[in-house]
């Protein structure tokens, strides 16, 4: 308990301390916070993994009438995903955000807002109740917004409005489904909701919190907003954009059609979401193809692997539930969300600083940094390799179980448009790998620390041991998961 | 209950006024109004949701509340980057959203 | 009044708001918008009160007319240059009028579809007495889900973090918002001064009031927001700038003692925001206190705006 | 008897509210058209105000009823002058 609390409030506590506190005090406080929420996400996991899921009834008071918190292995997975990459980001970004490096306002607001958008994230992760989520994916919004605007350039700033309208439109639908469920049912409780008694306009409910959480996750076709603001921020805050945020409001989704109502998973609706989990693959995977920044090619690969996340709705949900396969499609795209993050932190990081040392994130303009810069380069090709799915990344586990339950359940279809997706992943990197490892090229570059260069590393070989020891993360997975999925192999 | 029903669907309309303003409007000031008017709209019906039983229910006024205060802080961040956008872009549109003159 | 004239008062203010909603998102020209708008939020105020939520109605007046709607012009008043840009779509947005006219139909046959839940529930009444206070509203704001509330403080945050993050590279070290110049002696500049001590009377008592009748941190932080904005409009205090030290540590008094407070139950009283009995009530008023504090500074800078130089923009 | 005087005053506001909007939309410019709100409005709120205050149950509530009164008086006129300002620039700008 004690863990989960920790989690929950250093980081809040911290970017108030941020906020308050004399610059010079707050690049130590800052160290420690991280630390110790790093300390905490790793202890609140050992507590799961040994004594199964930990509760928490907010101000002694239980649902209905309180809050009730709860760490199953889901959410402490992503707890601890949020804690190793937010300990990269600002391990990355020391150097970086400081008021020499980026200018006092960008070296003042970063910090806080990273902090925030840690706080809101393990909010969303372990919180049980409907409307609590609502609070916290505001937060995650406006804190995330504010990191796109801290680049400051006319882009950021349109890109950073256009995020926070399809966000802001987002969370209405989701909040109108939250009033109608309470509306009908009088509470906000996930499991007091998944025992109620169905009413009519359940289905109508589901689908407006759905629709909502799905602009937020940036499924095709509502990942317009994405690219300009995930390439428009500076390159600490994009790697937690995309490494992060889209997965708060797939957890809450998951939470949805698995915990809360599985009982209106039907096949018609699992399958459109499955539909719109493949054209974001083939199309986000398209669209990075004919980039000729790194940043929107990055970027565009987001759109492209958050609709791997979406193939667990047709291969576990609904009446599906209770087949052999279905463990393995949910651990898959857990999985998947996992590697994509760590993955995709490195590779917002090496991007930055391939950027910091060419001044430029134009293809051209990378060429044969590898000589200059080639831990960079490792990374940026490690991560590569978990995009591409290749073993024996963590990437590669999670296209794995896709793959197989998805021939178990003879739904072949998704199987191809993942191998599809494979190959297209293959040649959108290519583009930039054969620049970086260029043979020509790589003069008047700055140098870049080598501290700096590590973490990148760390990260994407992070994602590459996650499929290594694919095993322990798959038991710990599957620690409360949802009745309506729990027959596996 | 007849009244309730009056205020609910008024809620409801609000809702799809304030949506179709949102989508429908170029005017980045006017979309935040819109934004805010869908957020109001559901209160309302929150709120005449919350009055049918006997005695009114204080958790959804409490939320409502707490709606209220969350969609000021967005509407605030928005109307900041409204006037940044127009500073930095010299019009109060999204880029590649202007019809053609 | 008997029932009949009261249900034609319902219907005759829904009309009026619903007519006056139109006007917001179909009016010609975006003053017309936002003055219109205004309008709406007292409206619904008043419609609060019809449905017996005296709490909201309070807000929706402070925060959602009265707050946005001081925003809105701010923020319309510096773009009239932009104005002449296009406003609405060329003919009409079919796909949005589908969109907007499907949403309001599905929850308008959602309410005549919706049972009516259990009660309030015998939780609420169980709860109640062992709550520390007597508004039911506050209870909930501050005890039972005090969580949300904790959370919803420091969204306010992170939204001014946002708008500070707007500023320009050079403005930063300058005093928030536009400069302001009151002319000395005028009209506002004797306002400013009659006003805040009053001004600062009703938000203390709004506060106090909340512990057991309609009123709470949020009505009354934002009528000392106002109060403080009119100071600042009428030249009385100057805006500070980001960093003074004194302005930082109001901005976040009120989410720390929240978040103390709450680790301070999990290890006096066994769980976290746990609010031990018998000292609940100087805990929330404490509680409230503090958020007041935060909640009036920064709703005041987000009103004010990003810092900004002379004669700039 | 408290229950007729209410209705008397408050009606009594309302026919100068009625005036006082007549005048907004009938007077050609902002400063007759200042006049006309200002003038009725305030007469008008007054009347209502006196209205309610039978309604009262202690003197304490008329208390607040009365600088209800005060204060949207005071705020009416202030912001009547800041208008009319405005509107004085405006012109001698023009």
């Amino acid at each position: 308990m004690s863990a989960l609390l920790a989690c929950l409030v250093l980081p809040l506590l911290g970017a108030l301390a941020a906020v308050a506190l004399p610059r010079r005090a707050v690049a130590a406080v800052l160290a420690g916070v991280v630390a110790l929420t790093l300390v905490a996400a790793v202890g609140l996991a050992v507590a799961v993994h040994s004594g199964g899921v930990v509760r928490l009834a907010l101000g002694g008071w239980s649902p209905p009438l309180g809050i009730a918190l709860a760490a199953d292995g889901l959410g402490a997975a992503f707890v601890l995903l949020t804690a190793l990459v937010m300990a990269g980001v600002a391990a990355a970004a020391r150097d970086e955000m400081t008021p020499q490096g980026a200018g006092p306002r960008a070296a003042f607001g970063f910090w806080p807002l990273m902090l925030l958008l840690w706080g809101a994230l393990n909010a969303v992760f372990l919180s049980r109740d409907l409307f609590n989520l609502y609070v916290g994916i505001e937060l995650l919004t406006l804190a995330a917004v504010a990191l796109v605007a801290i680049g400051g350039r006319a882009e950021a700033i349109a890109a950073a409005m256009r995020y926070l309208i399809f966000a802001l439109a987002g969370s209405l639908l989701y909040l109108a489904g939250v009033v109608l469920i309470y509306g009908a049912h009088g509470t906000l409780d996930i499991d007091l909701v998944a025992a109620r008694d169905a009413a009519a306009p359940d289905g109508l409910a589901l689908a407006l919190m759905t629709a909502g959480l799905l602009v937020k996750t940036a499924l095709f076709p509502f990942h317009v907003w994405l690219p300009p603001a995930h390439a428009s921020a500076p390159a600490p805050a994009s790697a937690l954009l995309s490494a992060l945020v889209p997965k708060a409001s797939f957890v809450i989704l998951l939470r949805l059609w698995f915990e809360a109502m599985p009982d209106l998973g039907t096949d018609r609706a699992l399958l459109l979401l499955g539909v719109l989990g493949a054209a974001a693959i083939l199309w986000g995977s398209l669209r990075a193809l004919v980039q000729a920044r790194l940043k929107l090619i990055v970027a565009y690969s987001t759109v492209a692997q958050l609709g791997y996340l979406f193939l667990v709705f047709p291969l576990a949900g609904g009446a599906a539930g209770a087949q052999p396969w279905t463990a393995g499609a949910w651990t898959g795209a857990i999985f998947q969300a996992l590697s994509h993050g760590l993955a995709k932190a490195a590779m917002f990081l090496a991007a930055g600083l391939f950027m910091a040392a060419a001044g430029s994130d134009r293809l051209g303009a990378l060429r044969g940094l590898a000589r200059v810069m080639p831990m960079t380069a490792f990374a940026f090709a490690l991560a590569s390799v978990t995009l591409i799915s290749l073993p024996p990344s963590g990437g590669f586990t999670a296209k794995y179980l896709l793959m197989t339950s998805s021939f178990a359940a003879g739904q072949w279809i998704w199987a191809l448009v993942m191998t599809l997706g494979g190959l297209l992943t293959a040649g959108y990197l290519y583009r930039p790998m054969a620049a970086l490892f260029a043979r020509e090229g790589g003069e008047g570059v700055q140098t870049v620390a080598r501290a700096r260069q590590a973490v990148p590393l760390v990260l994407a070989g992070l994602a590459i041991l996650l499929g290594i020891l694919s095993a322990a993360p798959f038991d710990f997975l599957q620690i409360g998961r949802p009745e309506a999925a729990e027959e596996g192999p | 209950m007849a009244a309730l029903s009056i205020y609910a669907l008024t809620g409801a309309a609000l809702v799809g006024l304030g949506f179709f303003g949102l989508l429908a409007a170029r005017h980045l000031l006017r979309r935040v109004v819109a934004f805010n008017l869908i957020g109001s709209g559901l209160f309302l019906y929150f709120g005449a949701a919350a009055t049918r039983g006997a005695a009114p229910d204080p958790v959804p006024q409490a939320l409502i509340i707490t709606g209220i205060v969350v969609a000021l802080a967005a509407s605030a961040l928005a109307v900041a980057l409204v006037v940044a956008q127009v500073r930095a872009a010299g019009r109060a549109t999204l880029p590649e959203e202007e019809d053609a003159p | 009044m008997t029932a009949a004239l009261g249900l034609a008062l319902d219907a005759a203010l829904c009309a009026l708001i619903l007519g006056v909603a139109l006007a917001v998102v179909a009016g010609r020209g975006v003053f017309r918008a936002v003055v219109f708008f205004i309008v709406y939020g007292l409206l619904a105020a008043v419609a609060w009160v019809r449905l017996d939520a005296v709490n909201v109605a309070l807000a929706e007046a402070a925060i959602g007319a009265g707050l946005t709607g001081v925003l809105l012009l701010a923020a319309h008043g510096r773009l009239r240059r932009a104005e002449a840009a296009q406003d609405l779509a060329h003919g009409m947005p079919w796909s949005a009028a589908l969109a907007g006219g499907a949403l309001a139909a599905a929850l308008g046959w959602a309410w005549f579809e919706m049972p009516i839940p259990v009660e309030p529930g015998p939780e609420l009444a169980e709860a109640l007495p062992r709550a520390g206070v007597g508004n039911p509203v506050t209870a909930v704001l501050l005890n039972f889900r005090a969580w949300d509330t904790l959370l919803e403080s420091i969204v306010l945050l992170a939204a001014l973090i946002g708008v500070w993050m707007l500023a320009r590279e050079g403005d930063w070290r300058e005093p928030l918002g536009r400069p302001q110049h009151a002319r000395p002696g005028g009209v506002m500049a004797g306002f400013g001064r009659v006003l805040p001590p009053v001004g600062l009377l009703v938000g203390v008592w709004l506060v106090w009031a909340g512990a057991d009748h309609p009123g709470g941190a949020f009505q009354g932080g934002t009528v000392l927001a106002a109060v403080g904005l009119v100071a600042v409009l009428a030249g009385v205090i100057r805006p500070p700038w980001i960093g003074a030290p004194l302005w930082q540590g109001a901005l976040v008094l009120g989410p720390a003692v929240f978040l103390l407070a709450g680790i301070a139950g999990a290890v006096l009283a066994g769980g976290f925001l746990t609010l031990p009995e018998g000292f609940a009530k100087p805990a929330i008023v404490t509680i409230e206190v503090a958020l007041t504090v935060s909640i009036a500074v920064t709703l005041a800078f987000l009103v004010l705006g990003p810092p900004e130089a002379e004669g700039a923009g | 008897m408290a229950d007729l005087a209410t209705l008397l005053f408050t009606a009594l506001g309302l026919v100068f509210f009625a005036a006082g909007t007549v005048g907004l939309i009938r007077f050609p410019d902002t400063f007759s058209r200042l006049h006309a709100l200002t003038k009725a409005d305030n007469l008008g709120l007054g009347f209502i105000a006196l209205g309610v205050a039978f309604q009262a149950e202690s003197w304490a509530q008329v208390a607040r009823i009365a600088l209800i009164w005060v204060l949207a008086l005071l705020a009416a006129g202030a912001v009547a002058q800041l208008v009319a300002r405005a509107a004085l620039m405006r012109r001698g700008g023009a």
